[in-house]
Formats: structure tokens, C-alpha cells, sequence
């Protein structure tokens, strides 16, 4: 598997082999990916859906096969898949395109507290926009929701509730179908973030029975700048379009304008053609491997990583201790040392982990985490336990510096 | 003829040329006024049925030789037919335009735009007609 | 240079060679840009500005590398530039950022009828928002901007003009330093859309003393989803965070979030890398040419087609007929055929060519063309006379055909 | 040593273990609060002055060893420089971490943090202090 991704062949300046752990923030491109970039600008590149010659016909034939490739990936339809520069693009239009509309003062908006900061703040300033109440549930100490303090959260009040599926400070997979029935029995809109879990496990819109769902094509072996917002079919007529300008219209006139249909009406401007094709491209790699295998995969080199450290002097594991509810992150502490110098040592070793807030402030502060932040090691596909090993010896070896 | 034949083919060269039922009628029952507005494309159509049948029909606009000719052949198509056939005959065109399914005989002279599948941004010029037609018998 | 360009060697199935005449709609890449965004997944790719590992610092290297070659490009520095997914993004980013602050009942909004609709509707949908009004500028029967009129329509109560430097309908170039002057006279806040104009030409934001500019790197052989607002350092402290998430914050809190400095405080979530660096090599291919030999490459093509086809039987050319006003963009019609119609017949000749709006309804309606379309062939770097003659002789057969 | 060394040169990890100046002034003219939010790194500093002089000076705070030993650094190059100087110096130190610049001898121990540089995400982390200092001075 590693061979089909060149990056991971990567050896430092100072001769030491990479083991790239930050999977979470970005994944890396298998080949498959990047030929079909370098063969869609060498070969098929045009502007879509609106010059009608040879190579123009081509883009949009591939344009719109991405969209179907991208519906069937998460099972839904092509006219409820948008396409988007990645989650927070995603979430911003739905703050924004339904929000701003169906938000009013005294509403509620409810979000956990482990949410991403692109799962947070728009829905934050969409409250103080509108005058509305931002609420934010309480976690156990492992990072899991309090589903209790949940059900109490919800009102009759509630407008939305936003939840990622996988959080990404600590990889904990949330009860979503559950979380969704409660919100739903309210009459409120679910909102899931799909950021880290679209990437690491089957995805199925109606199974979950999400109204909005977003994701980001980086993080699933596909290029930057392209990521997709999932309308479901009984609430994208109440989306607004947010963004205007070309390829979303109907008529323009002086005095008023109107739009096209979905989901063009949500895709202003040209475009990214090239990320579209290249995500495509990335769903058929991972269904080749089949997603399910995806997750099991994750969950034993978690467990292996787990089974490792635990218990070792000085380190502290975060996150639930049942691993089905887990997906393929470890964040983790060591004491006395701060994360970006274990990040440092752990580099110095090939080692490349992310350290810091995570864009995840809240849960940091809510757990009273040490300097705020931890390190993290997150696992993909190309994975495997030795890795695992060079990990952990990189750790022994902060411990012996700080 | 050459490569353009499967988008050009003679019928539609002909029907563009020479439009049949392109006018207005006297007396109808049904006018949609439609517009395409990612081409320009405007139509006119109006509907005079009987015995919940089509009786008679004519069309007027403005466009490209494809959304022209294929207003003029859904006329002829449509002329005599019941409701019923009518959204069943639009509908298997519009299939057979948008996703290159292979329709039926019934088609007569509309099957020649078979090949626009084939070139997406020409959907909408040859389906507006068609799709007005739709609105007409709703 | 074609061969710089390997979709420039494409053959159609029918046996024609290709003539790319699409260069407004978008441009060719050439083989060192589609290597450096394979070399960048291959070699170099991770999170931007979050991971401190070895690829994640080499990419925030590239990162604010692309950045700073972009500030030099059109004369700006570093921080003056915000990466977006495209022109229509950053134009919709000034409407909401700056205008929804600043534009209230009554306040007036001037653009030109030869706005391309990204530059036109979240203009006319702000002023629809706050109740302002929304003026738009006649033109002369060439396209060009009625001056006197304009004069007329900027007054003590305008807020905002805005203007294409160059029109993507016609080529027309815009006297933007006439209008930036009249505009910052009244008080108002000048905004350049560039999306035409930076790929063909020099670009000196101080020269135009535009307050904000645009531009897409797909219309300048870099990949699709990255695009550029440069928000002048005097204005930017009045643009207001608009897509908010990840990596553009500082502190988030339950009751408020405080946000990042510029330009990261107007980037939310993972940029898009690839489309920054892939703009950087874009630049770096075209200011080997040199930005002044690219105007002139456009308009001796240009004056060749047009003599070529002036006088032409059946054949309308639109636009000025001093070359002084124009960039390489050709709109035409013949006759009698519909454009789409023309488009097809060159196609079969292998002539790409964009037939339609061009999203620029306003002007087609304004001067009452046709069909309310045109067919326009549009030139850039690698194209030459040759291309023309084959054009040419294409529209002949259009001609025998209808 | 090995390749860490560039960053967490000698001086900087004797500073991290064993910070100087570290603690609370009993007097002081001003005191500045830091924070580095995307580290979560905090710094207090307080500065004592006499005679346009920084006469006495103390931090406290939280954060990587970067963070920590370049303000234990910073309060032992400052102590006893004119306001003057403690621009001229900072600005010097600033220059050196964020661009690479070669910097005078007069920044003494703090050209340890000349490495730095090459590690665009720890910029922050070493300029924190220097930037409560300059504020301190404003
Ligand atoms: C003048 C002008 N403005 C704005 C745009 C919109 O650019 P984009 O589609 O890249 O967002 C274009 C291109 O289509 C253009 O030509
Ligand atoms: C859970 C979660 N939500 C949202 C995001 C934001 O995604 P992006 O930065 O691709 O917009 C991320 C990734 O950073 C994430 O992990």
C-alpha cells in the first residue's frame, strides 16, 4: 500500500525514514490521484457547463460523473450533493443559506462542546447574529457527549443541532443516529460533520438521517480546495443561496435576479473542477479497499498504539477506553513536556504528529488539559504497526530530553 | 455527411429550416410561455385540446437550429394524441435526451435527437419544447 | 510555446486538431504548473500553518512563498493578500465582509451594465439586503463605459463602485484610473475586478488605486479553486471575518470568539495549498514572458482576427474598434445561425470557442443582441495566427451549413 | 548533538530547565499579559524603570521550551539597557527569527535562537516574550 503513495518515501534531511501520524489534519495522495489531476489538465481541462466544444463536453461528462460517484459514496442523490472549497465552506453556507433565515431571537442552536472550531463558530456568531441562544453540551471526562445533559439541552426552541460524526481532538465516534432522533423529535435540523468520519468508515445519509452533512476532500486522499455539502432532498429548498455570481443564475436583470436549480443554484463561480475529478477519483481507491475495511484497519493500529503506551511512565492517553467508539486518533500528553516539543523530538525522528489546540479549543479548556493542547497521532490507510513502534520510541526519547 | 451528422442530422436541418406548426393558433386552451435562459432560448406554445386529446398545437420562439427543430418535430409528434400518450411519449424522450436510454418506435422522427446526448450542454436547447409541452398537459 | 502545453496536441475523434479559442472561460496549464502540483503530493504535501513536522513547515513554506509572489506580482505586500476559491468568492467576500457593515438604507452601489454577473449580483443582492440602491451604468453602443453618465450617477450618497478592469463579454478595458479617481473623489470605496485583466496584462494595485481586486488563477494557467483578494492595507481593518472556522481564529470561547490578523483572519479552514502554489508557478511561467509581451501577443492576435473578419459577410464584430480599448477577446455573431449553432460548426473544425451569455446577461440585453447571446473566441499566450485562418475558414462553413 | 540542536540549542535547554528572572516583581511600572493562542502559550511580564532605563524585570507564564527559554533569555539581554536599546535589540531579535536576518553581538545568548527560522510554526513560540517586552516599552 505505501508504495502507491510517494510522499511516504520521504526521508528527512537528516537521513530519518517519515512515519506521517497527522492523517487528521490532512491525508497524503495515492498516485491514482494525482495522474488523474495531471491528466485532466493534460487532457480534458475546460471550463463546465458552458462551452459547448469538445473539451468543454469532457469536463462536464467528468464534472458531473464526480457528483454521482461523490451521491452514491454517501448514498444520496446528485441534486442533493454541492460541491464546496471543504467543510467549513460547508457548514458556513448552512449557517448562512439557512441560518440567516430561519434563525430568530430567543431560537436556539445547540453544539457539543468537542466540535471543531469550523463545527463551532459559525454557529456561534450565527446566535449573536440573530440574536438567537448558543448552547454547548457538556462532555464526560473520556470526551464522549453527556447524552443526558444533551436531552435536557434540546427544546422545543432548539432550530439546529450541529455534531461531527468523528471529532478530531480525540477520534471519538458520536451516537448520531441517536443524537439525530432527539433533535429530530424536537423538529429541529441535524447538521453533522462528516470532516473525519466520511474519511474512516462507511457513510450513509439516510441511515443517519442527517439533514446537512459536510466533508472535505483533503482528508480523504483527494486535493485540497475541494469539499462537499450534502443537502438532504426535503430541506434544500429552504437552503438560500449564499454565495453569487456566474453559473448560479437563471435571469439576471437590473432590478432582480433569478437562480437556477439545485445544486447549480448553490455553486457560484467557476468551479473546482480538478478537485471534484480528483475526489472521485480518491471514493474509487477507498472503495476499492471498501470502507468498512477502512475503519477496522484505524481501530487496530489504535489498539496496537493504545495497548503500547498505555501504562507507560509520564504519558497520558485521552478518549474513551472502548474503542468502538473510537476511530484511528491518539491524542495524547506527556507530562511535564509541552506538545510542540514532543512534536520537535518525535520529528526529529520521522515522526510527524500534530501538536496544539486542534482547532478544538473548547473541549481543551471544558477537560482542563495541560497548556491546552496535546499531541496527536492519527492513522490512515497506509498505516501499519510499525509505525506504531518508531512512535513510541520517539517518545521514550522526549522523556530522556524534557 | 460528416462528424456534426449526429447532432445536424437531415431531419433537423430540415425542421430547422422549414418549422411546421410555428405560429399561433386562433383558439387554444393551454398557452406556457418557457425560457432557457442559460442559452437565451425562448418558446411560445399553445395547446388546443379535444376528447382529452391533443387537437392542435403551435409554437413560436426564438433559438438555436436544435431547440427550434426539436420544437417543430414534438408539434408534429404530439398532434392527435391522447394525454396520456403525450406524457408518456415526452417522457421517453426526455429519458432518451438526458440519459441516452433507447426509446421506442413511437418516437417517429424525434428519435434523430437521439445524439444530443451525447453533447450535455445541448440537453437543455432540445428539451425545452418538450418540457413546455409537459406543462401544457399537467 | 505549444508545446509547453500538452492539451494543446490534442486530437478530436473526428481527426480535427484542436484550436483552443475558450481562454476567457478558462486557460491552459502548462507542464511545469501540472508538475509542481504533482511534485507538491508527491514530495511535500501536509496541513498548512498547524503541524510542526518536516513536510508540514516545507509546506508552510511553499505557502507563504505563493503568497508573497502573488503580493509582487501586482505590487502589494503580503499582507494585502487573502487566497480564495476564486474571483466570485472574493467578490462575494467584500459584499458580505465589508458591505453588509457599511451599507445602509438609501446608500448607493454603482456598477457597470458590462459587469460579468459575479461582479453584478452580490452587488445587487447587498443592495436588496440593506436597502440601498443599486445603479447601474449605461453603456456606449461599442460596450465601453458611457463616461458622462457615470460621472453623472457617483454621488456624495455612493458607497461602492465597482468595474471590471477588463470585460470578459467584449475585451473592453476599463479606464479604471479615470473611474478609481471620480469613485475615492465622492468618498466611495473602489473595487476592481480582475479576473480578465491580471492574466493579460501588468497589474499595479497602487497605480489603479483600487481598494480591492480580484482575480481567478484558472484564467492564468493555474489549476481551478484558488483565487486572490487583495484588500488594501488602509481598508482592511474594516473587512469583517465572513467564513469563519479553523485557522482563523485566536481565541473561541463559549460567549464570543476573537479572530486571527490578517490575511489569516479571512482564510477559514485548510487553504487550498495545492491552488496557492500551483497560482506561484502560474505567475512565475507568465513573468518569464513578461506581463506587457502578454497584452501585446493578445492584441496582435486580435487585430489579425479582426481584419481577417471585419467586413466578413453575415458576420457582426462587437466591441470598440480602437485596439487601444481592448485584450485578446473576440465577440461575434453571424447572421442568422445561433451562436450555439456557430460553436458547433467550429467544433467540428476543431475551433473551440465559448458561445452564449458569458455570464454577462446585462450588456447582451442592454445593447439588444440577438438571441441575447455571441459567440466569442478569446486568445492568450500560445495561441497565433494560424489559429485564426483555421477559425476563419470554420466560420465559412458555418455560413454554407446555415 | 544531533539535528534537534538548531533548535534546542544548549543555552535554550539550560534557559527551559532553569529560567532566570522568573517570577513576580514586588514594584513595577508595567506589566503586560501575552497570550499565543494558536500555542496556548502565556506570558506576565513585569518591568521595573529608572532613569529611561529598564532597571529590573520578571516573567511568568506557561508554554513550550522555546517560548520559555527565549523569555528567560530576553529578561537577562534586557536588564539594564536603555529604553533605546531594548528597541533597537528586540527589533534586532525579531528580524533574526522571523527573517532570517544575521543579527548584531549585542543580542548575545539570544542568537541561539537564530534556528528558529527554519521552523516557521515555532516563530511565535520565540517571539512571544520579545513582543510583551516591546509593548512593555511602547
Ligand atoms: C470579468 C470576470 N469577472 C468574474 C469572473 C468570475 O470568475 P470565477 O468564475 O473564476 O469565479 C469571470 C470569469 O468567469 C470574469 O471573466
Ligand atoms: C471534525 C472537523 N470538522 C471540520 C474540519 C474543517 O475542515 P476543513 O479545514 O477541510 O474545512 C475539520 C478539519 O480540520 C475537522 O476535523
Amino acid at each position: 500500500m505505501k508504495k502507491d503513495f510517494p510522499i511516504l518515501s520521504t526521508v528527512l534531511p537528516n537521513g530519518k525514514k517519515i512515519i506521517y501520524l497527522d492523517n487528521a489534519a490532512t491525508t497524503q495522495k495515492p498516485l491514482s490521484v494525482i495522474e488523474r489531476i495531471s491528466n485532466f489538465y493534460k487532457f480534458q481541462n475546460a471550463n463546465v457547463a458552458r462551452s459547448s466544444h469538445y473539451l468543454g463536453e469532457q469536463t462536464t461528462i467528468a464534472y458531473n460523473g464526480a457528483r454521482k460517484t461523490v451521491a452514491d459514496f454517501i448514498n444520496a442523490s446528485e441534486d442533493e450533493i454541492i460541491f464546496t472549497s471543504g467543510t467549513t465552506e460547508s457548514i458556513n453556507m448552512i449557517a448562512y443559506g439557512w441560518g440567516d433565515a430561519n434563525i430568530s431571537e430567543g431560537d436556539e442552536i445547540v453544539v457539543m462542546t468537542s466540535e471543531h472550531h469550523s463545527d463551532f463558530v459559525p454557529w456561534q456568531q450565527l446566535a449573536i447574529r440573530k440574536k438567537g441562544k448558543f448552547k454547548v453540551t457538556p462532555l464526560n471526562a473520556d470526551g464522549t457527549i453527556n447524552m443526558n445533559e444533551f436531552k435536557k439541552s434540546v427544546t422545543s426552541k432548539t432550530k439546529i443541532v450541529a455534531c461531527a460524526k468523528m471529532t478530531n481532538s480525540f477520534g471519538v465516534i458520536n451516537p448520531v443516529e441517536e443524537i439525530g432522533k432527539i433533535t429530530h423529535d424536537k423538529g429541529a435540523v441535524f447538521v453533522v460533520d462528516g470532516a473525519q468520519s466520511v474519511p474512516s468508515m462507511p457513510t450513509d445519509v439516510k441511515e443517519m438521517d442527517a439533514d446537512f452533512l459536510s466533508f472535505s476532500g483533503h482528508k480523504m486522499l483527494a486535493p485540497m480546495g475541494i469539499g462537499v455539502l450534502y443537502a438532504k432532498k426535503s430541506i434544500i429548498k429552504e437552503l438560500e443561496p449564499f454565495l453569487t455570481g456566474g453559473g448560479m443564475i437563471d435571469e439576471v436583470k437590473t432590478e432582480f435576479t433569478t437562480f437556477a436549480c439545485a445544486p447549480d443554484r448553490y455553486e457560484a463561480g467557476t468551479p473546482n473542477v480538478e478537485g471534484a475529478i480528483g475526489l472521485a477519483s480518491a471514493i474509487e481507491y477507498l472503495e476499492e479497499i471498501g470502507m468498512a475495511n477502512v475503519l477496522e484497519h484505524e481501530r487496530e493500529i489504535l489498539e496496537y498504539a493504545y495497548s503500547k503506551l498505555a501504562g507507560v511512565e509520564r504519558v497520558i492517553l485521552y478518549g474513551p477506553k472502548n474503542f468502538e467508539k473510537r476511530g484511528g486518533i491518539l491524542s495524547f500528553n506527556i507530562k511535564g513536556i509541552h506538545p510542540h516539543d514532543v512534536a520537535a523530538v518525535l520529528n526529529s525522528n520521522g515522526v510527524a504528529i500534530r501538536s496544539g489546540h486542534h482547532c478544538a479549543q473548547p473541549i481543551l479548556r471544558f477537560l482542563n488539559i495541560d497548556f491546552m493542547a496535546t499531541a496527536r497521532a492519527s492513522f490512515y490507510i497506509y498505516n501499519d504497526k510499525s509505525d506504531i513502534d518508531v512512535l513510541a520510541d520517539a517518545i521514550e526519547e522526549a522523556k530522556r530530553r524534557f | 455527411m460528416d462528424d456534426l451528422s449526429d447532432l445536424y442530422a437531415e431531419v433537423i436541418m430540415d425542421h430547422q429550416r422549414h418549422p411546421r406548426n410555428f405560429g399561433k393558433l386562433e383558439n387554444f386552451d393551454r398557452e406556457v410561455q418557457m425560457t432557457n435562459s442559460s442559452c437565451g432560448d425562448q418558446i411560445s406554445l399553445q395547446v388546443k385540446f379535444e376528447n382529452e386529446k391533443i387537437k392542435d398545437l403551435k409554437f413560436s420562439g426564438m433559438g438555436c437550429a436544435i431547440s427550434m427543430a426539436s420544437a417543430s418535430v414534438m408539434t408534429e409528434v404530439m398532434k392527435g394524441l391522447s394525454i396520456e400518450e403525450a406524457r408518456r411519449f415526452s417522457d421517453e424522450f426526455l429519458e432518451m435526451v438526458k440519459a441516452g436510454k433507447i426509446p421506442s418506435d413511437d418516437l417517429k422522427d424525434a428519435k434523430v435527437f437521439g445524439g444530443v446526448y451525447k453533447y450535455p450542454m445541448r440537453v437543455k436547447c432540445a428539451t425545452l419544447a418538450w418540457y413546455a409541452l409537459q406543462k401544457a398537459i399537467e
